[in-house]
């Protein structure tokens, strides 16, 4: 039918769209990459009032395929777009760790509705625990992200045992006092090299073949970070379906039941302390995975990167982009990263912005740019009901 | 001897400087459930408002021209605290009536939020912001007497947290907007009952408590003789932690946390070979261990936690 | 599902808006393409770049804008003179102290087509972080002011040089001076977390083990923003010490001192090296300054040959804070990659192997680098702060006797 | 005195009063009988103002005061005796029942009423020192009478003296009630789901259903009705 095709391309159209705007912000002046933030903005809050932005959603929903191949051939051509220029790839993989960590944290934020103040304290154990062992051990650096991984669960039961406690601002407290433990302790640590950080951390390796060594492609010489870009956005890719997945399943439903009251959820039979672990893990893993590959990649890790500020950083991601919404967290991550970035001249307004925007998408937008979506049960023979047979889980009260 | 009396004192000292920002915690945490993150950056930015007008505006050098030092002294605290009254209640209306009924999340983070906006503002516009400032001695300083455990500005410190707290002491117990501010944190539905305008109760609550903080930045700045934009964060950080400690809610609570937290972290340095570096961590990991153990605090009463 | 005519719209705004980006990421490229203007025709000097990173912002932005003011004056009197056969343009770029920050901006530098060399950082931690994204891109980077000894190494060189002493060659003349010389033997000793914090230590311990008699009988670290440090200092009066090492920045040192004084401790000895000679110190101390004595690599601009012109030029350009205990050595950094640019032209090779090789004599003395790429300019003076500032030693009061040092017997 | 005429409220989409309209003359008691979720409270913070009627008006003394703040209404002579936990807890006896007398410039007057309160429940001058939240249910709901009584209002509303309380505990809330009504003139508006005592005390009722009026009448004729009979009046209830 033509119909159909005419949809096909359409939502091909859309998702390069989203492409483009995305590759325009990261690679043109602040000026032009705030006025299309702006532009995207306001097309999705017209869209939204004219209920566009549903069928955008549904169209790109029903031809799944087609756009991860376009994003997935975006993001392979990303370096002969920007002509390997390093500088504009280093952004690129920031925003892809920064993504992952951010996936993580929503599974706290979006998912039990907690906010967690020590993401950046899960990130820098990953960090260090894997530049630890690669530099002071010798261990390959594949072995060590596991271990930095491994860690970094640990550090999540730590931080989300409190969590079964308290609640609201208590966690909260909680949360900061831990991240301010944990880096106060790092700097108190000559070992781990304390206010001095690991330099030289290797690279990660395949058979001989080091990241950190330039690639031709094509006959195009391209700096090293190609390696990361492809590295950190295949993890990403995996993270983020995994992610979608667990939303979508039986324990995101249990995680926002968490969020909307404990005690009748554990009424409803949910093992809080399971699932509420869970979250914290679970997110936990994540950090720890992106803290150790921007150690391999930066080749340095300091406490600088690890701090309270960098938390705070990690929320606003979250709860710009969009809390429980996979795309929305990735988006908000990508966007801040790229911002932060272009704002690097203006450093000294840096956490300024960061204050104004998230006091601004709070009070306008509390759910983010993408807010979180309607749960729907993916039952392949029923998609005709698929509107009827959607679990309402609205935000928060 | 004489070591343990001096860290004491060094304590209590410290003690000083926590409880008044403690207070501000638990006093608008009693009145609105609320949590109010930026604090710490609120009274901060009244004890650089202080400075200002002591040194770049030349309020104090102009005023101390007409009056005797000590009453320029005060009226200069008195303008810094009420512009700090002023900026809490700014920061009531910016931050905090938009998320009212709303999940705690969401003013938790609009508060931190104004926090590092209040910080930033300080470094940007601040002449030099962004530098660490000496503080003027607006407090004398000399030793009394021979002994040299006790200064003069100790003295003033320990008795303005005294009579602060003895003022607001009287004012929450013995008058009727006092009296109104505790019932509305008690039950607020019950207040507004009893015909309690709670919005003006919650401004003057807010008024009262912006005064206090701006004259306990004032004495931290004056006790610590030096000012930065960024000391806001950990100061207020510690107020709440404090405010925990002693009992979210209880006024005399954020006195007794305050002592609490200042003798952790005063004797894990001086007792505790190599504790310098630790002492912080110390205090917050009593802090965590409260949290699980004894939310309530130590004065607390046993409630159902608020969420 | 799908009418025709909201799906018509859709793809109506889709259109509309892929086009609009698409002309957006025409202007974005064009705008690089167009950036570089290469050497043609002989009006147009070819550009290059020097780039200059230090703490600008943060907590000791103090340290670094000086610095960075003094460099540009370097630059700009480099182009003015006319004797360039090409324009260097000058970027500073911000650490705010901070490694990762620092990692972020060399990557950019980097990134930047004709920046030939740069100059780098105050914090040791800073300068750890970049040096191997310099070396790895072949840049010739001369550290201005960061001082941790670990940083110069012998398989960086030439490409990582140094003009400014390690702590451990500024702790040197510090300890025979207050050791050696006025006998102090006893030492408390308070340093922070900082990797400068602990490069000092180390090097006053060594210091101090060197010399029979002397010993440290109380060792404090304090994390960089602390405020209170009366808790440690009750418990060194206690110890009844000769003198007290801060090994650390200035606002700390100022807080030390005027604590000290507050808890009585004011016939305590405190000594201290560059990193806290800076008007701040006393302007935070105040009355309890007097008497504190402090190391400073290199004599005072004033009295080194050419010193009253720069000191005159930086009057002059208009900046309004003043260059600071580093400015003098961001300005030698300048000009030694400017007259290797000068000898050895634009090749980033060619230039490492000029500067390492380079004999610049300047407000610094001479400067050259030893294997390691560190200078081998020891000069240093030591100051004693006297009526609200610092006064050459051998021109004080302190000197000639009129004046006792705290604790002189 | 007090008068509703088609008030309608709701909490965002649902629709909790419909069109009520209640008339209160002075003087006069007047219950409202209503099952659980009725609306029974909504209406009475309806008229406090506590909760803003979507539609409709409200006169107290012929004056319209559907669009006053709280607090504006009840200065001009309405007391509540709230429902369960309507006290401050952690205040003293003393210091809640002096924050009903909110309005009252003159300290004569509040020692004059206090007195009179006094006489009405002689346990209270020993406990005025306790704190509230100590007290027995009982006498927490006979603090909140007393606590209303010492505004002196003109208008008194009364949210289900009966809930909670054991049944010796709500006759006695009744007889006092009985007896403020015979020795005060003050009008009453009760909210109650206990129909068989409230129709004793009050001239009037209205039956309130699912946020509608389903019926009105005089005590007498109410009691006899076959509804009211069935549904408030069943077996079981006191």
């Amino acid at each position: 039918m033509g119909n159909k095709i005419y949809r096909y391309s359409l939502a091909g159209l859309s998702t390069l769209g989203i492409c483009m705007a995305l590759y325009v912000c990261l690679s043109s002046a602040l000026l032009v990459a705030l006025i299309v933030i702006a532009l995207a903005i306001v097309i999705l809050s017209v869209g939204e009032r004219k209920n566009v932005i549903d069928k955008v959603y549904r169209l790109i929903g029903d031809n799944k395929a087609l756009n991860l191949g376009i994003i997935a051939l975006f993001i392979l051509l990303l370096p002969f777009l920007v002509q390997g220029n390093n500088y504009l790839l280093h952004i690129a993989i920031m925003a892809g760790i920064f993504s992952i960590v951010a996936l993580g944290l929503n599974f706290q934020i979006g998912g039990i509705g907690q906010i967690n103040f020590a993401p950046a304290a899960f990130y820098g154990m990953g960090a260090y625990t894997s530049a630890f062992l690669s530099v002071k051990m010798g261990l390959s650096p594949w072995l060590g992200t596991l271990c930095g991984l491994l860690m970094a669960i640990v550090l999540g039961v730590v931080v989300g045992f409190p969590a079964l406690k308290a609640r609201g601002y208590y966690l909260s407290l909680v949360t900061i006092a831990l991240q301010i433990i944990f880096t106060l302790m790092i700097v108190n640590s000559p070992w781990i090299g304390g206010p001095n950080g690991i330099p030289g951390i290797p690279s990660y390796q395949i058979g001989g073949f080091s990241f950190r060594t330039p690639v031709a492609l094509g006959g195009i010489q391209l700096p090293y970070q190609v390696n990361f870009l492809y590295l950190v956005y295949i993890l990403l890719a995996l993270f983020a379906l995994a992610a979608n997945r667990l939303y979508n399943s039986r324990v995101g439903l249990a995680w926002n039941a968490i969020e909307q009251d404990p005690i009748v959820a554990a009424c409803q039979g949910i093992n809080l302390t399971n699932t509420q672990l869970l979250a914290f893990c679970l997110g936990a893993a994540y950090a720890g995975i992106a803290g150790a590959i921007y150690g391999h990649y930066t080749s340095f890790i300091g406490v600088e990167n690890f701090d309270f500020s960098q938390s705070l950083i990690f929320i606003c991601m979250v709860i710009l982009g969009g809390t429980d919404n996979v795309p929305g967290v990735v988006l908000g991550a990508v966007l801040l990263t790229m911002i932060d970035e272009k704002l690097r001249d203006f450093s000294g307004y840096r956490l300024l912005m960061y204050g104004i925007v998230l006091i601004i998408i709070l009070i306008i937008r509390p759910k983010g740019l993408l807010p979180k979506r309607i749960r729907v049960y993916q039952q392949k023979d029923r998609s005709e009901y698929s509107s009827h047979s959607a679990v309402v889980t609205g935000g928060s009260r | 001897m004489e070591l343990i009396i001096s860290q004491i004192l060094n304590a209590v000292m410290l003690a000083c400087t926590y409880t008044l920002v403690g207070i501000g915690f638990s006093l608008f945490f009693g009145a609105m459930d609320i949590v109010v993150f930026c604090l710490g950056d609120v009274a901060i930015a009244g004890a650089f408002a202080i400075m200002a007008l002591s040194t770049v505006m030349g309020v104090y050098a102009s005023l101390s021209g007409i009056l005797p030092a000590p009453i320029s002294g005060i009226i200069v605290v008195f303008i810094g605290a009420c512009f700090t009254a002023g900026l809490v209640t700014l920061m009531y209306r910016a931050v905090i009536v938009p998320f009212e009924g709303k999940n705690i999340n969401a003013s938790l983070l609009s508060t931190i939020a104004a926090g590092i906006v209040i910080r930033e503002l300080i470094g940007l516009f601040y002449p030099e912001g962004r530098n660490p400032h000496a503080f003027p001695q607006l407090l004398p300083a000399g030793l009394i007497g021979d002994n040299v455990l006790l200064s003069w500005r100790n003295i003033i410190i320990i008795a303005i947290t005294f009579i602060m707290v003895m003022l607001l002491y009287w004012f929450v117990n013995r008058t009727k907007t006092g009296l109104s501010i505790q019932a509305i944190s008690q039950n607020k539905e019950a207040a507004i009952m009893v015909g309690i305008n709670w919005h003006r109760i919650i401004v003057i609550t807010f008024l009262i408590g912006g005064f206090l903080l701006g004259i306990g930045g004032f004495l931290t700045a004056s006790y610590f003789n030096s000012l930065r934009f960024d000391m806001g964060a950990m100061y207020g950080l510690k107020g709440f932690c404090v405010a925990v400690v002693g009992g979210l809610g209880s006024i005399y609570g954020a006195i007794v946390g305050g002592l609490l937290i200042a003798f952790v972290e005063v004797f894990v340095t001086a007792f505790i070979p190599g504790g310098t570096a630790y002492s912080s961590v110390a205090a917050f990991l009593i802090v965590v261990l409260f949290i699980l153990f004894k939310p309530e605090g130590i004065l607390g009463e046993k409630t159902v936690e608020k969420v | 599902m799908f009418k025709g005519k909201p799906i018509g719209k859709i793809a109506a705004g889709l259109g509309a808006l892929i086009f609009l980006l698409g002309i957006l990421a025409g202007c974005g490229g064009g705008t690089k393409s167009q950036e570089a203007p290469k050497q043609e025709g002989g009006s147009q000097k070819k550009v290059v770049k020097i780039a200059f990173i230090g703490p600008l912002t943060g907590p000791n932005a103090t340290e670094g804008v000086g610095p960075r003011n003094t460099f540009e004056l370097a630059v700009n009197q480099a182009n003015k003179s006319g004797k360039l056969p090409f324009e260097i343009k000058f970027l500073a770029y911000d650490d705010a102290s901070n490694p990762g920050t620092a990692a972020s901006v060399a990557q950019k530098i980097v990134a930047e087509p004709d920046v030939v060399a740069a100059s780098g950082h105050w914090n040791t931690a800073c300068a750890e972080a970049t040096i191997p994204i310099f070396k790895a891109a072949g840049i010739p980077m001369v550290i201005w002011g960061a001082i941790g000894p670990s940083l110069t190494k012998e398989e960086n060189f030439p490409y990582i040089t140094r003009v400014c002493p390690t702590s451990v060659q500024e702790n040197i003349p510090l300890a025979a001076f207050v050791m050696d010389q006025l006998g102090r033997k006893k030492w408390a000793l308070i340093s922070s977390t900082s990797v400068y914090g602990k490069a000092n230590t180390e090097a006053w311990q060594a210091e101090v083990k060197k010399r029979s008699g002397a010993e440290i009988v109380s060792l404090d670290e304090i994390t960089d923003g602390s405020t209170d440090f009366r808790p440690i200092l009750s418990k060194i009066k206690k110890l009844n010490v000769d003198g007290l090492y801060y090994g650390g920045n200035i606002m700390e040192a100022a807080l030390i001192r005027s604590q000290m004084n507050e808890l009585g401790m004011k016939d305590i000895l405190m000594a201290g090296i560059s990193g806290i000679v800076s008007p701040k110190f006393i302007e935070v101390a105040g009355q309890a300054a007097e008497g504190v004595v402090v190391t400073q690599p290199g004599k005072e601009p004033k009295k080194m040959p050419g010193g009253k012109e720069f000191i005159e030029e930086y009057q002059k350009a208009g900046y309004k804070e003043p260059y600071g205990a580093y400015g003098a050595y961001a300005y030698d950094a300048a000009n030694i990659i400017i007259t290797a640019l000068k000898e050895a032209g634009t090749d980033r090779k060619a230039l490492a192997d000029k500067i390492g090789k380079i004999a610049y004599t300047g407000l610094l003395g001479t400067t050259s680098f030893d294997k390691t790429g560190q200078t081998t300019n020891s000069l240093s003076t030591i100051y004693v702060i006297q009526d609200g500032k610092f006064v050459d030693w051998d021109e004080s009061k302190y000197k000639t006797g009129e004046r006792k040092l705290p604790g002189a017997k | 005195m007090l008068e509703l005429k088609n008030v309608s409220t709701r909490y965002g989409q649902i629709p909790i009063l419909m069109q009520v309209n209640i008339q209160v003359a002075r003087g006069e008691t007047v219950c409202i009988l209503g099952a659980n979720g009725a609306g029974k409270t909504t209406l009475l913070k309806t008229i406090l103002g506590m909760v803003k009627p979507t539609a409709g008006e409200i006169y107290f003394n012929k004056q319209r005061i559907d669009s006053l703040p709280p607090h504006n209404i009840i200065a001009q002579g309405i007391a509540i005796v709230p429902e369960r936990e309507g006290l401050f807890p952690k205040l003293t006896v003393e210091n809640n029942l002096l924050m009903g007398g909110y309005y009252e410039q003159d300290p004569g007057n509040i020692l004059a009423r206090l007195a009179e309160v006094y006489q009405a429940f002689p346990w209270l001058p020993q406990r005025l020192k306790q704190k509230a939240g100590t007290l027995s249910g009982g006498e927490r709901k006979m603090l909140g009478i007393a606590r209303a009584l010492l505004a002196n209002p003109q208008l008194l509303l009364m949210d289900e003296p009966s809930l909670g309380l054991a049944p010796a505990t709500i006759n006695e809330v009744f007889n006092v009630i009985t007896r403020i009504k015979r020795d005060k003139e003050i009008t009453i508006l009760l909210v109650e789901q206990n129909a068989r005592k409230a129709l004793l005390v009050a001239e009037r009722g209205y039956v309130l259903q699912k946020g509608a009026v389903i019926l009105e009448g005089p005590a007498a004729a109410l009691q006899e009705n076959e509804i009211v009979k069935k549904s408030y009046l069943a077996a079981g209830s006191f």
